[in-house]
């Protein structure tokens, strides 16, 4: 009946069986060296899922050390389920952002819904309670009736479980690119409130306390979900679909609320979600960074399903489960407040001296192995680099330099390509306000929610151009992060740290590597020069498909503090008579530009430059003119332009706008230079303003006419109606949805 | 006055209830869990929106079971303002304490957002803070907003004058763009918009408020008379 | 054991969105020979075996699997091995 | 006419948290002999006489009715009149 019992160590060793379930040779036989014997089965799955990259990060540790991770606001870096920032007041914020592609490639409803599921146990299992959603997702172009299918079905699969679970879904971001075609990004981010006095953590403390289990019994869904999540998709991808997990967000809902009742309770000593690797990462980890062991009783672990084995229990990735760490002889606390909300907690097992995981089965040892091996002791690759031969050729090519004839037709086309286009059919499925605390909804730079009890509000966004990244990673990768900043800023908060996605193709492939480098040099500049640190994220590697990796595709969810409500600022013009300001310089900077890819169909050349010291200094002006109440409106430029953002600018209220620009048309309207922002300022604050912001330019005036007309060198060149621009904009998307092929 | 907000398994507007009246309408107010079976000490009973039971078979069908629904009848009975909210609505419906079904959205998918809205009676003792035919703001957010009832189910809310809300722009598919309703005496309302998510100018609008205004007003007179 | 199937279907009369959209989309995916689409759910109740199994299940199914506003149902009832 | 009646159901060991939810509610409503609840959809075509009619059934359902990841589905096919 328990034929995987039956393999023997010698089998696995001889037939190479380890193979089957991603381990090499060479990890194989430290294996061995550790255990110092050959592991059986249920040891070589336990092993397969810890040291893949999903878990181990072997591939990308040695990158990741060169974040900067620590600030005087950082309560809590990586290392836990999510990190955590002070705000004052005794709260703070816990965020953190991760991948669910592959499982959204291949059953986008539920992968994309599991992939909030889990974001959001990474959150409560900290003791906070989850108050935001965010989403940053990439398709490929919106002409297949496959991407169209996924696309719809993984915003569906997110509003089900968000808006059921009751967390509203307030902002993210969605692009297209033909990269993303056969392997579509789901990134799923999560940000939480407590009170720092509840901050509860991973651990597995005090020989002879109880592991209890709370939540969904397992069944055998999700097998080896994260050594999954460590290859890349083939055709073959479809025969691993019992690594379909599907998930139950009403089980969610109620694990939330007896979560964070049971946090309250001091019999808690530990608390960790099952995550990818479900109970061998939890129950190794919490032992592993508590210098115990652990000790299962695996016939007493809840079972969906009959004649489960001590290795489909341990490698299932069952979603709703959460393992927590209780003082010995208070079991019975914990399970009348699970009991309250028709859950069950079940005592599995104990706190050991020993540092081992082991397992117990029909009064058997079925496995022991020491839980530092596990958690720890992956091994590390130091993967080879090489500058891709695309990056040399572009880094020599003249600089790209179109000239739009057609202005006004430019614009028209550039409102309505998918990346640019109104997301509204996306976020209208997302409960944006449930809760009661969203006072910016999605559409604007970034989502705002007010603290309760105090005043003040946060900011949040996700951030990532991969275009940039992939013409210029190292520069891409700065402005990924000071993108991020300036969503943040012109919200009215200041950015205060970041989680990261790292979504990346095979880092076998010395290209790929490479790209990994500079952007994780090029971010880790930007977080250094902007003060904010990365305190989470998750790394998504082996994305690609048919040989074709996607664009290096980091993304940065950001969060900022707003210190009072009153400073909430969004990015429409709002009165008419405000004078209407541009900040930064602009020049000729299309290499991976949204113009290029309209006149192109394709990237190349070089990304914008971006100088960190400019950036730095512009934030910090525009936040200052902002908290010091001189600031209408205020917004960042980014894909499309000037022209672009200024036609965003009058989509809130019935306004339009007076411009006056000298020099370059093409360049003025389309060009995608860094660090500018479009500022409006009411007539008696312009002085004041002024004096704060240096080097504002006064480019015009916000009007009662629902027109945007600009003038360049004296000369009318764009004179387009507000309605037409905003009703192009809104209807691109659901107009592509709904378009044959 | 002493409202009570029922929590059923899966509520998840049940925090927003109670701030509304709490915070923002200023009086007292308390959560019920839905095993509870007696609410006569209450004067006002909310059953807020969320995803009960996870809105699985139906929206609002297994909460519809529940213990405490007895004894939400039992108070509708003594003539106290009962109001659900959104799938408190749909519990009502569930439960037979108002006419109709919900089905899915038309457009099949989850719609939030704000949208206009016209108060069909200002008569009731939910809506006299409004104008007549005042016409206000307040979000939706439902995957299962399409209200349905049969022709002479229709015929008997007009003659009873039980429309109170309706959409003049229909968001969902609702038969006769009806976005609420009462019960025949008046005392039982269901709508698929959140009040509870516009009480505060900070959050964009104050219109749901005047419900809760309402409710406190009647109350009070009805209070004052009585003793 | 029995195994209980129970179709729960919309009454005539109701409009069905999510027949609608299927014919739709089947007749885009040029199946136009499907002239209208009806969705209703089919559950199964494995159910131990009882006296009054048939009273239960109806009583079952008027409290709960379905909405006499809206829906009606059927059932089949047969024996399972667990 | 034809009415082809399409039964779309869970696979084996795919969570059904509907159905648990269900069977839940049923126990807790005093239907204790109620043990296992599975949810599926239960559709109804109505289909215009044509040949290779079950070929096509197959690819309908393939290809829109049934997700194959995680559902399966059988059919019958009766005459109507409508
Ligand atoms: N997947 C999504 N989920 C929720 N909101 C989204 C999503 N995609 C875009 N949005 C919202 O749409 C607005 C525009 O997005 P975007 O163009 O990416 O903004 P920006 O360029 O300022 O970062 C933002 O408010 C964003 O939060
Ligand atoms: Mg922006």
């Amino acid at each position: 009946m328990y034929s995987t019992l039956d393999i023997s160590p010698e089998k696995i060793d001889h037939d190479q069986l380890y193979k089957e379930m991603g381990l090499t040779d060479e990890e194989f036989a430290s294996i061995k060296t550790i255990l110092g014997r050959s592991p059986n089965y249920t040891e070589t799955g336990l092993f397969s899922v810890m040291w893949s990259e999903h878990c181990s990060y072997k591939n990308s540790k040695p990158l990741l050390k060169k974040f900067p991770t620590t600030a005087p606001h950082v309560l809590q870096g990586p290392g836990e389920g999510a990190g955590i920032i002070d705000i004052g007041d005794d709260k703070a914020i816990v965020f953190k952002i991760e991948s669910h592609n592959h499982p959204s490639a291949i059953e986008p409803y539920q992968g994309a819904a599991t992939g909030v599921g889990g974001i959001l146990r990474d959150v409560f299992s900290m003791g906070a309670r989850p108050i935001a959603l965010l989403n940053s997702l990439r398709f490929g172009e919106l002409t297949s009736e496959r991407v169209k299918y996924l696309f719809r079905e993984v915003v569906h699969g997110i509003s089900g479980y968000g808006n059921c679970v009751g967390v509203p879904t307030v902002g993210g971001e969605v692009q297209f690119d033909d990269c993303y075609e056969g392997n579509p990004l789901v990134n799923a981010m999560c940000v939480g409130l407590i009170d720092q006095k509840d901050i509860q953590k991973g651990i597995a403390t005090g020989i002879g306390n109880s592991v209890m289990y709370v939540g969904a019994p397992t069944g055998r869904d999700g097998i080896h979900g994260a050594t999954f999540a460590s290859e890349e998709l083939s055709d073959e991808s479809a025969s691993k679909r019992p690594s379909v997990q599907v998930g139950d967000p009403f089980m969610e809902k109620l694990l939330i609320e007896a979560c964070l009742e049971i946090t309250q309770c001091d019999a808690l000593v530990g608390m960790q979600d099952m995550g990818a690797a479900g109970l061998t990462s939890s129950a190794s980890e919490m032992a592993s960074k508590s210098g115990t062991g652990i000790e299962m009783i695996m016939d007493d672990v809840p079972q969906r399903e009959r004649n489960m084995t001590p290795y489909e229990l341990m490698l299932s990735e069952s979603q709703e489960r959460m393992l927590l760490i209780v003082e010995k002889g208070r079991e019975s606390e914990i399970e009348a407040i699970v009991e309250k909300y028709d859950l069950r907690a079940s005592t599995i097992g104990q706190v050991i001296d020993d540092q081992v995981l082991r397992l117990r089965f029909q009064d058997e040892t079925v496995a022991e192995v020491p839980v530092d091996a596990l958690a720890e002791e992956a091994p590390v690759y130091y993967q080879d680099s090489r500058q891709p031969d695309y990056y040399t050729a572009f880094q020599q090519q003249a600089p790209y330099h179109p000239h739009v004839e057609d202005a006004e037709e430019m614009i028209m086309t550039l409102l309505q390509q998918s990346t640019i286009a109104s997301k509204e059919w996306v976020y209208d499925q997302y409960d944006t306000m449930v809760g009661t605390n969203t006072v910016v909804t999605p559409g604007s730079d970034a989502a705002v929610l007010r603290i309760r009890e105090t005043n003040k509000a946060i900011a949040m966004t996700t951030d990532c151009n991969s275009r940039y990244i992939y013409l210029d990673p190292s520069v891409g990768g700065k402005i990924a992060v000071a993108e991020a900043a300036r969503n943040i800023v012109c919200s009215g908060g200041k950015p205060l740290a970041l989680t990261d996605c790292l979504n990346f193709g095979s880092p076998d492939i010395p290209e790929n590597y490479w790209q990994m480098e500079k952007t994780v040099e090029g971010m880790s500049e930007a977080c250094s020069s902007l003060t904010t640190p990365v305190i989470s994220g998750n790394v998504s590697l082996y994305n690609g498909s048919n040989n074709q990796s996607i664009f290096p595709t980091p993304v940065v969810g950001m969060v900022g503090l707003i210190d009072d409500v009153q400073h909430i600022t969004r990015q429409g013009f709002r009165q008419e008579g405000d004078a209407i300001y541009v900040l930064g310089d602009t020049a000729p900077e299309f290499g991976g530009s949204e113009l290029q890819k309209v006149l192109e169909g394709t990237y190349f050349g070089t990304p914008p430059s971006l100088d960190m010291e400019v950036e730095q200094v512009r934030q910090t002006q525009l936040l200052e003119a902002i908290q010091s109440g001189y600031v209408s409106s205020a917004h960042d430029i980014a894909e499309g332009g000037l022209a672009v953002a200024l036609a965003e600018c009058l989509f809130d209220a019935e306004v339009g706008c007076d411009v006056r620009l000298e020099g370059e048309a093409t360049t003025e309207l389309f060009s995608e230079s860094q660090s500018r922002f479009i500022v409006s300022v009411s007539p008696e604050n312009k002085e004041h303003f002024e004096k704060v912001v240096s080097g504002a330019r006064h480019i015009g005036v916000v009007t009662a006419t629902e027109t945007m007309s600009i003038q360049i060198n004296k000369e009318q060149a764009i004179s387009l109606a507000t309605k037409d621009m905003k009703e192009a904009w809104r209807e691109a998307i659901p107009c592509q949805l709904k378009s044959k092929d | 006055m002493k409202f009570a907000v029922i929590v059923f398994p899966g509520s998840n507007c049940d925090r927003d209830m109670l701030y509304a009246i709490t915070d923002a309408l200023q009086e007292e107010a308390h959560f019920v869990w839905h095993s509870e079976s007696d609410l006569s000490s209450y004067d006002a009973i909310l059953l807020p929106g969320g995803f009960s039971y996870g809105d699985y078979l139906r929206s609002g069908a297994m909460s519809s079971t529940s213990p405490v629904m007895k004894a939400v009848k039992a108070e509708v009975g003594k003539g106290k303002p009962v109001l659900g909210v959104c799938n408190g609505f749909q519990i009502l419906l569930e439960a037979g304490l108002l006419p109709g079904a919900m089905l899915p959205n038309e457009n099949l998918s989850f719609i939030c957002r704000n949208i206009p809205l016209r108060v069909e009676r200002q008569d009731t003792m939910f809506t006299s803070a409004f104008d007549e035919k005042e016409a206000i703001t307040l979000p939706i957010a439902h995957g299962d907003g399409n209200y349905f009832c049969d022709d002479a189910t229709y015929q008997s809310l007009v003659d009873n004058n039980q429309i109170v809300f309706t959409y003049p722009s229909n968001p969902n598919g609702s038969v006769h763009d009806i976005a609420g309703i009462c019960n025949e005496q008046g005392n039982v309302l269901g709508m698929m918009p959140h009040p509870e998510r516009a009480v505060e100018a900070l959050l964009g609008s104050t219109d749901g408020l005047k419900i809760f205004q309402s409710i406190l007003t009647n109350w009070r007179e009805a209070h004052v008379l009585n003793t | 054991m029995y195994k209980v199937k129970v179709y729960v279907t919309l009454k005539e009369g109701v409009l069905d969105p999510q027949g609608k959209a299927i014919q739709q989309s089947l007749s885009s995916l040029s199946y136009q020979e499907v002239e209208e689409v009806r969705v209703g759910k089919y559950i199964e109740l494995f159910v131990e075996p009882h006296e009054q199994l048939e009273e239960r299940i109806n009583k079952m199914c008027d409290e709960l699997l379905a909405n006499p506003v809206i829906e009606e149902y059927q059932y089949e009832i047969e024996e399972a091995v667990r």
